[in-house]
């Protein structure tokens, strides 16, 4: 049965993938639509979500403790000194995420079939889709690390094909290869974690691994295996924590990410995909916990990380990459949760800002569909009247990122930050940043919001015309209808909108403080977070006004600034210096083509032509030169001259008489 | 039939040969003959991939250890004689040499326009001595197969080749035939031991394995007949520094020969590390462990290096073959059952997936004429079948995991670091590396505008060229997944294969004759 | 009374008369010479044999010597006529003037 | 030591058994003596006559050498123990007929093309084969010297064959005068050793070696050096083997084959009788034992290390196959080092005898026939493309370079390793793997031949060659024999081995 979940993708990833591979792709071939197979992609995506639907009740109908069901497939890898089964586990934790994943999935198959109505190869797309959703759905089922690492792996490369889906411009080309080696980078870590574990634990099976280490509900070190082990293993999953969900250092590709195709943006790198590296480390908590500098250092990746992204994201100019700046931030909260110990919390947080930045990606992306590839908010504004679906509930994502009450934000941002203050793991300094960051979220949210819906148009009617081009041929749906001006978009686009817009509002009650029904589900993966005595409850409420207060004054500062755009001008020449940094990303990417791509490359040119050619190929050939060489010397002895042949054979004599007679004598 | 259950080993054996013989008597002067002859060919090699899957069938993993055996005097008087035989070991390998040889003699319908009596001819030679060198149990015959593989793989590198085939050529039968001398050499001490030891002249591999040498130290006997059996593997595997043939080899190989050349020719470098140097001198490993283990991290993070920069494509196929090897080395030096098994199992991925990559790249050079990397861009949109096989290879070689690249590096990785952390660490990079180099590749040649005008009209994958690449897709992907098949009928020849080289069996045998423990407790 | 010669003595004239004859061959340009110095060679050899036969008090050494002689006879008809051969190509018997062949 | 003064009847006569053994030697002196006669009927057009003759001569000699073979248990001395018959010269008796065979057979058309055609042609070789038959089977020292000169002589004028032509005279001269000399060298050591021994006879050498195991007189090991100088010469070991390249590439090209084949055969052949009873043999430990076998050490080290390397910068293929020659001379020294102290003994040697002289042959008789005019035409450059031309004669060229180079599966690699073999067990292991490593140094040049043959096109358009029915059957009798002591060495390492242990 669990089988089914990830098999109905792969089923729908493989017929539309041979449709592609077999009819659509061959040139000259009438274009077709997205009609077929996006019903085909969505019925298989569907098909998982009902599954999960029916699997999630089944598993309520269990008792907490027993709240585990298990498919082992057929054995993977077993023989002589190894043992891995293929093998799913569906427990409270990954019952969520297959509910997240594929009902959020769902929604967004539908929304693409309108956006990539226009797309050439439609069952390319949908095909990549399916395929994500089956190696996202690994990835959250695998009973084992690896099996794990084949769906994180498999993700990658969904993401990898999905952002370079227009290939045929080199730049989404380059980020999609970005993405992917980024990701190995995380990857090499998370291969040495485990290598580690099975090396410490002699198993990679979580529940294998987590009854080694919990004993009674209690987390305790095995014999032999010391702590920095352990926070060896965490340090290194959480490298591939940072590729896959884009923390510093590796957040770099996430942003790039955005060349792919909206709904991609949506599903991919804000919703699911991202959010595997917080299922890892939710996964492995009994482990993570184990180890106070581990956690201690994914608390402050995942702090600064909030911190610095948001600040780059107040000043970009692509909505998509505001967006995504602003995933890489709340990431950072996720893991923030996540380091202090909390992490139902950063699971809630998972879920509800699956809601709300699909919902934002989404209604982004309708945006951008209506306005024909038009990306750079400068030239949005006033787009309240002409998209009003997506203008509402665009600004039900806003609120709900911006952690205003009732909505989801709120409560599970409110909870990060309340644990990041109160837990043992947390401090004041933890909870500042979280604030900080929350403030500046609310800001440049506002900022995104107020540039795109309110104000004037700041674009002319047949703007439309001019763009597009740079996605060459593959991106041939903004040709369509461009003579119409912006538009709203279809139902099968705003549909999926009014949806996550709904679960943007409610999704949050499913975590609120101390009734949470979130931390009592989690309880039997997740042990419920032991409130500490060293704070007061009161501050809990203080704290919670506080953040919402923040909030508000970043909306407030945002609206009042960006209601008129000669005022934010003003403080970009002001402190040109800062600005230029945040509009440039502080730098890091040229800071890495400085220090890791260009000398690599340079290093790896000098290997080839200075040292495999010219040393190593030289040294061989110089056998061979030796010998020639040697030849064309001894060759000269040959004179041709008899008498020179008489004494040679002469001197041969003498000198061998003459080893005789010495030796003998 | 029952001629043949007794000889089936031969019968597969020769098949090639023998028919390619016959094949020289098709005259080719008209289209017609020729197409008689490629058909002919193809069916001799699917002929013998039959056959060999009846191998597979009779091959029953939890009995003897070497199975469906034949031996016949050879040269009694020196004690060599033509033995046969078949384990886990031998099975998949031979097995992949009999699926790639189809494979590699359809790629060649279109690339080889002249001398094709002659060019079947030797494909099929070729087979024979591969297969040969794949069963045989007796050292002498092993480097016999070994050195006559020699013969047409020159011919077809100096005849089909490419620009600089002659030198190619040249560089990759005297580099492989030096190595190679020297264990010739080392074969004649062994059989030369064996009858001081025990009477007679033997070169028999089971024999040899029972031979006790003095290990302690680089310079004993054991050391240094080591370095002489490792030397020819090296070479062929080939590790790092003794790769710079295969750049050459491979680049100028028509597309055939590339293919079988990576997929299967190196292999026998590792193979001759499994069959031959661990068992015979595990002492000699252990005091080699170390370097080797360096070696072969270098060669994957150097081999990726060099690959990044390479501006042709076969280049870069050729020096990722140089990282992928050095896989399958720091694996089988990693000593442990599950490294062991990855390095044995990622010379079967290479085997396919490099093939494979061979096989496209050979497919674009017959429509192109130019491997430059720069001569490509936006082949995607031409050629989308295409595209996708690339990528699926590609894919496949950087070690995504469900392909079947994943499971060796994995294995390997996790053996490796249960033996040397710092090799795993090195080696990882490779990881990295590997996703570096093919993705950049397959952007520059798939991805991006088509801006050259020859490209436009490039003819997608025909029937021919997509019954030569599913195969290839389906073992990428079957292996990836279900590895188990494999394993289950290697398990046990591993354990053996790792009871040897680690010296447990001779001490097993100690133990029962305390005459010779004085030299098994060293064994360690 | 007429003093024995010692055959140590007659040895080593014998050696001298060879080497001389093998210098001979290394020395001189004309052919013809060189053919001579063979002979020289080859008949200190043959006094050799002779005085070993003498000490030896045994026949073979001087039966050794008439077979020599007459091979060395064929020897040098042999010689001539190649000699022959080369003055009608070459117009000279010098030793110089073959090394066509060299290297 | 017995003195020659009385007259012994038994020695004047003949028992069946010596008869029997010396029919191939009278078949093949009457069959020349018939030839001669031929060759002066010039009523009859003695060019037919004359080849048959030869021909049946050779086989008649080949049927009656190997009917002995395998009838003959023991030696049998003949003339008071000047020679013997035994299962090593009979040996030998084929291998030279079959390669004085095999150079009529291919020699015939072309000295029709080269307007050579004389009769003496061929009662030279039917001499020069005797000679070396007599060389295999004298146990005297002057006998030895006899059948030597035979041979020689015979040799040197087939050398000059082509009389008006520069090159085959120079080439002819320097043989001659070196030879001469080097015959004066060995008569010289001959002389020694029988003023040391009291005889000339090798076997009572051997006797005298065996009483003396403590000490030999040095003018004894001179002598005895002396005479391994000569046929050091004959074999062509470095420092001795300064004529070889240039009277290789002057000779008639089939000349040159018979050159490389028979005469080799015959020097070692006997060489290694002598070499045996100067004191090398098995069992014998004696000082003279160590300080030949450093000499020997020395001369093979330097003989194939300057064979192989020259050779690599030839281009014409006559004289590279010289340099190879002397290369192959040099393994065989290795042969000869570790005979001693190897089980099998000299087999090695012997087989590896025959493989070189199957496969140089085979490589000679193709050379003939590509030959142009007064031999032009054999650089490698000539041979470019032949593939196209002459398949079959490229595919044999092939199998003989394969198989110099020692490539399997053919006789060239059962002969090495069968040497290396015994190399090792002889524990001449340094020695072994130099020996090795020349063999790679010269797989390049071979293989340069074939890549001439296969990989070049050819260039300007080739001189029409002298394929004749009787060249082919030598070609292909030559393949067959490469591939079939290649892969099925086993019997003729029996017979060999058989012939050696009859020494």
């Amino acid at each position: 049965m669990i089988a089914l979940i990830p098999l109905f993708p792969l089923i729908g990833f493989l017929i539309n993938g041979s449709w592609y591979a077999f009819v659509q792709a061959a040139p000259g071939r009438r274009k077709a639509g997205s009609g077929i197979t996006g019903a085909i992609a969505t019925m298989a995506i569907l098909g998982s979500f009902v599954v999960s639907c029916l699997l999630f009740l089944q598993l309520q109908g269990l008792p907490p403790e027993s709240r585990v069901l298990e498919q082992t497939l057929f054995p993977w890898m077993t023989f002589a000194g190894f043992k891995l089964d293929m093998a799913f586990r569906l427990d409270s934790l990954s019952t969520l995420f297959t509910l997240v994943v594929s009902g959020v999935g769902t929604l967004i198959h539908i929304y693409s079939i309108g956006y990539m109505s226009h797309d050439a190869t439609p069952g390319k797309f949908f095909a990549y889709l399916n395929l994500f959703c089956f190696a996202m759905l690994m990835l959250v089922l695998g009973a084992s690390l690896p099996i794990l690492f084949l769906g994180w792996e498999g993700v990658g490369l969904c993401s990898y094909l999905l952002i370079g889906y227009w290939y045929s411009d080199p730049e989404k080309a380059s980020a999609g290869k970005k993405a992917f080696v980024v990701n190995r980078v995380g990857d090499f870590g998370f291969l040495l974690g485990m290598f580690l574990i099975f090396t410490a634990f002699g198993t990679l099976d979580f529940e294998a691994l987590r009854s080694a280490i919990v004993h009674g509900g209690h987390a305790a070190l095995p014999e032999g295996v010391a702590v920095t082990t352990v926070t060896a293993i965490c340090l290194l999953l959480f490298v591939g924590c940072m590729g896959k969900s884009a923390q510093i250092p590796l957040y770099v590709w996430l942003p790039d990410a955005m060349a792919g195709p909206t709904p991609v943006s949506a599903l991919i790198h804000a919703a699911t995909m991202v959010t595997s590296g917080i299922y890892m480390v939710a996964r492995l908590n009994f482990l993570y916990s184990l180890s106070p500098t581990a956690m201690a250092v994914v608390a402050a990746v995942g702090g600064v990380t909030a911190f610095f992204a948001a600040t780059i994201a107040i000043t970009q100019k692509d909505i998509k990459k505001v967006l995504a700046y602003s995933t890489v931030s709340q990431l950072g909260y996720m893991f923030l949760a996540c380091g202090v110990g909390a992490f139902t919390a950063g699971v809630f947080h998972v879920i509800t800002h699956a809601f709300f930045k699909a919902l934002l990606f989404l209604g982004a992306g309708s945006v951008i569909h209506g306005m024909h590839e038009e990306q750079d908010i400068m030239k949005m504004g006033g787009l309240r009247a002409k998209m009003p679906v997506t203008f509402a509930t665009f600004a039900l994502g806003w609120l709900a990122i911006c952690g205003i009450p009732p909505f989801s934000g709120f409560f599970s941002k409110d909870e990060i930050l309340w644990l990041a203050f109160s837990s043992e793991h947390g401090s004041v300094l933890l909870w500042g940043l979280g604030a900080l960051t929350a403030v500046m979220t609310a800001f440049y949210m506002t900022r995104l919001f107020t540039l795109t819906f309110l104000g004037k148009p700041r674009f002319s009617e047949a703007h439309g015309e001019k763009h597009g081009h740079g996605h060459g041929h593959g991106d041939d749906h903004s040709h369509g209808h461009a003579p119409a001006g912006v538009h709203e978009s279809p139902f099968s686009m705003t549909g999926p909108l009014q949806v996550l817009a709904l679960l943007s509002l409610i999704g949050g009650f499913m975590g609120i403080p101390h009734m949470s029904w979130l931390e009592h589900w989690l309880a039997p993966v997740i042990p419920a977070h032991q409130a500490t005595g060293h704070v007061a409850a009161e501050m809990e409420w203080v704290l919670m006004g506080v953040s919402v207060a923040g909030a508000a004054l970043g909306i407030f500062l945002a609206i009042r600034l960006y209601a008129d755009l000669e005022l934010p001008r003003q403080f970009a020449t002001k402190w040109a210096g800062l600005y230029r940094v945040l509009f440039n990303k502080w730098y890091v990417d040229e800071l890495y083509e400085r220090t890791l791509v260009r000398p690599i490359h340079a290093l790896s040119q000098g290997l080839w032509k200075n040292f495999d050619v010219a040393v190593i190929d030289r040294i061989v050939l110089s056998f061979g030169r030796a010998s020639q060489w040697s030849g064309q010397t001894v060759r000269t002895i040959q004179t041709g001259s008899i008498q020179f042949y008489a004494l040679v054979l002469l001197i041969g004599i003498v000198l061998s008489v003459g080893y005789l007679i010495y030796g003998l004598a | 039939m029952a001629w043949l259950d007794s000889h089936l080993l031969t019968t597969t054996l020769f098949l090639p040969l023998v028919w390619a013989i016959f094949g020289l008597m098709i005259p080719t002067g008209t289209p017609g003959g020729r197409a008689t002859l490629r058909t002919w060919t193809l069916l001799g090699s699917i002929a013998t991939f039959a056959l060999s899957l009846l191998i597979y069938q009779r091959y029953d993993a939890a009995g003897a250890e070497f199975q469906l055996a034949e031996a016949i005097d050879w040269l009694p008087a020196l004690g060599i004689s033509y033995q046969v035989g078949m384990d886990g070991i031998s099975l998949w390998l031979f097995l992949l040499t009999t699926f790639l040889m189809p494979v590699a003699i359809l790629s060649s319908y279109q690339a080889i326009e002249h001398r094709e009596r002659e060019y079947y001819f030797l494909l099929l030679f070729l087979e024979t001595a591969m297969l040969g060198a794949f069963v045989a149990l007796d050292v002498f015959l092993f480097y016999v197969f070994w050195e006559l593989l020699l013969i047409p793989m020159y011919f077809l590198i100096g005849i089909w080749g490419g620009k600089d085939r002659i030198y190619a050529a040249m560089k990759f039968f005297l580099y492989t035939l030096v190595g190679s001398l020297l264990m010739l050499v080392a074969i004649f001490y062994l059989a030369y031991q064996h009858k001081v030891q025990f009477g007679s002249y033997s070169t028999t591999l089971i024999d040899l394995y029972r031979l006790r040498l003095p290990g302690e130290g680089y310079a004993s006997a054991q050391s240094l007949l080591f370095l002489a059996f490792a030397l020819a593997f090296a070479i062929k595997v080939p590790l790092f520094p003794l790769h710079t043939w295969l750049p050459d080899a491979h680049v100028q190989a028509p597309t055939a020969g590339s293919v079988i050349l990576a997929a299967v020719l190196l292999k026998m470098g590792g193979y001759g590390f499994m069959r031959f140097a661990f068992p015979l001198f595990p002492q000699a490993v252990l005091l080699y462990q170390v370097h080797f283990l360096a070696l072969g991290a270098i060669a994957i993070v150097y081999g990726a290096w060099v690959a990044m920069v390479q501006p042709d494509i076969k280049k870069l196929v050729a020096y990722s073959s140089v990282s992928h090897m050095g896989y399958v080395v720091i694996g089988l030096f990693s000593l442990n059952p599950v490294a062991a098994m990855g390095s044995y199992y990622q010379m079967l991925n290479h085997g396919i997936s490099t093939g494979a990559l061979f096989l496209l790249v050979g497919m674009i050079y017959e429509r192109r004429h130019t491997r430059e990397i720069s001569a490509f861009g936006g082949i995607t949109r031409v050629m989308p079948l295409f595209a996708v096989a690339f990528m699926i290879v590609t894919l496949s070689s950087i070690a995504l995991p469900g392909t079947n690249g994943f499971i060796g590096e994995f294995l390997i990785l996790l053996g490796t670091w249960q033996a040397s952390r710092a090799t795993a660490v090195v080696a990882a990079l490779g990881v990295i590396f590997g996703a570096v180099y093919m993705l950049w590749m397959f952007q520059r040649v798939m991805f991006g505008p088509v801006n050259h005008k020859e490209n436009e009209s490039l003819k997608d994958l025909s029937f021919r060229e997509l019954a030569v690449l599913i195969p290839m897709i389906v073992a990428i992907f079957a292996m990836g997944v279900f590895p188990n098949f494999f394993f289950s009928k290697l398990d046990p020849s591993i354990s053996r294969f790792l009871e040897r080289s680690t010296g447990a069996a001779l001490k097993v045998e100690a133990a029962s004759a305390p005459a010779t423990a004085v030299y098994a407790a060293k064994g360690e | 009374m007429i003093q024995q010669v010692e055959p140590w003595v007659v040895l080593s004239f014998c050696a001298a008369i060879f080497f001389i004859g093998f210098a001979g061959v290394l020395i001189r340009r004309n052919i013809l010479v060189v053919l001579m110095c063979i002979e020289l060679m080859l008949n200190a050899v043959n006094l050799t044999f002779v005085t070993f036969s003498k000490e030896l008090q045994h026949l073979g050494g001087q039966m050794s010597v008439l077979f020599i002689i007459t091979v060395a006879a064929a020897e040098s008809a042999v010689g001539l006529a190649l000699v022959i051969a080369m003055f009608r190509t070459l117009r000279g018997v010098d030793t110089d003037q073959i090394r066509l062949l060299r290297e | 030591m017995e003195a020659l003064t009385t007259i012994r009847p038994e020695l004047l006569t003949l028992t069946d058994g010596q008869l029997q053994a010396l029919m191939p030697y009278f078949l093949v002196f009457g069959g020349i003596s018939l030839a001669i006669i031929a060759s002066v009927l010039r009523s009859l057009k003695p060019k037919w006559p004359v080849f048959i003759l030869g021909m049946l001569t050779t086989i008649a000699g080949i049927c009656s050498a190997s009917g002995l073979l395998g009838s003959q248990a023991g030696s049998e001395l003949i003339f008071n123990g000047m020679m013997v018959s035994d299962a090593y010269s009979n040996f030998f008796n084929i291998v030279f007929l079959a390669s004085a065979a095999f150079t009529l057979l291919s020699s015939f058309r072309y000295l029709d093309h080269e307007q050579l055609q004389h009769p003496e042609y061929y009662v030279l070789v039917l001499f020069s084969a005797l000679g070396m038959m007599l060389m295999a089977s004298a146990l005297d020292l002057i006998v030895l010297f006899i059948a030597l000169e035979l041979m020689s002589l015979s040799v040197y004028v087939l050398v000059g064959f082509r009389r008006a032509d520069r090159r085959c005279n120079e080439a002819a001269m320097k043989y001659f005068i070196l030879g001469s000399a080097a015959s004066a060298i060995l008569l010289y050591g001959s002389a020694l050793l029988y003023g040391m021994t009291g005889s000339t006879n090798i076997r009572d050498i051997l006797a005298f070696v065996q009483a003396h195991p403590q000490g030999l007189p040095v003018v004894y090991v001179l002598g005895a050096w002396l005479v391994l100088v000569g046929f050091l010469f004959k074999v062509a070991t470095v420092p001795f083997h300064m004529w070889m390249p240039d009277v290789y590439e002057g000779a008639p090209t089939p000349v040159t084959g018979f050159m490389t084949t028979g005469l080799k055969a015959a020097a070692f052949a006997a060489f290694v009788r002598v070499l045996i009873s100067a004191g090398y043999g098995k069992g014998l430990v004696t000082a003279v034992q160590s300080h030949f076998h450093d000499i020997l050490w020395v001369s093979a080290v330097l003989t194939m290390l300057v064979g192989n390397i020259v050779a690599l910068t030839q281009v014409n293929l006559k004289r590279m196959l010289a340099y190879s020659s002397i290369a192959h001379s040099g393994y065989i020294l290795v042969g000869m080092i570790a005979g001693p102290g190897s089980e099998q003994g000299y087999a090695p040697v012997v087989m590896y005898l025959v493989a070189y002289a199957v496969m140089n042959l085979g490589a000679f008789v193709v050379l003939t026939i590509l030959a142009g005019r007064d031999d032009s035409g054999l650089n490698l450059q000539d041979l470019a493309g032949l593939s196209r031309r002459h398949p079959w004669l490229s595919f044999a060229m092939g199998v003989f370079m394969f198989s110099m180079a020692g490539i399997p599966p053919t006789a060239g690699f059962a002969a090495k390793y069968l040497l290396f073999y015994s190399a090792v067990q002889a524990n001449e292991i340094p020695l072994v793997i130099i020996a090795v490593l020349c063999s790679a140094i010269s797989v390049y040049y071979y293989l340069r031949v074939l890549v001439y043959i296969y990989m070049r096109d050819p260039a300007g358009s080739p001189a029409a060659s002298r394929v004749s029915v009787w060249s082919l059957v030598a070609v292909s009798a030559m393949v067959v024999l490469t591939l079939q002591i290649g892969i099925l060495p086993a019997k003729m390492v029996s017979a060999a081995k058989k012939a050696v242990t009859s020494l």
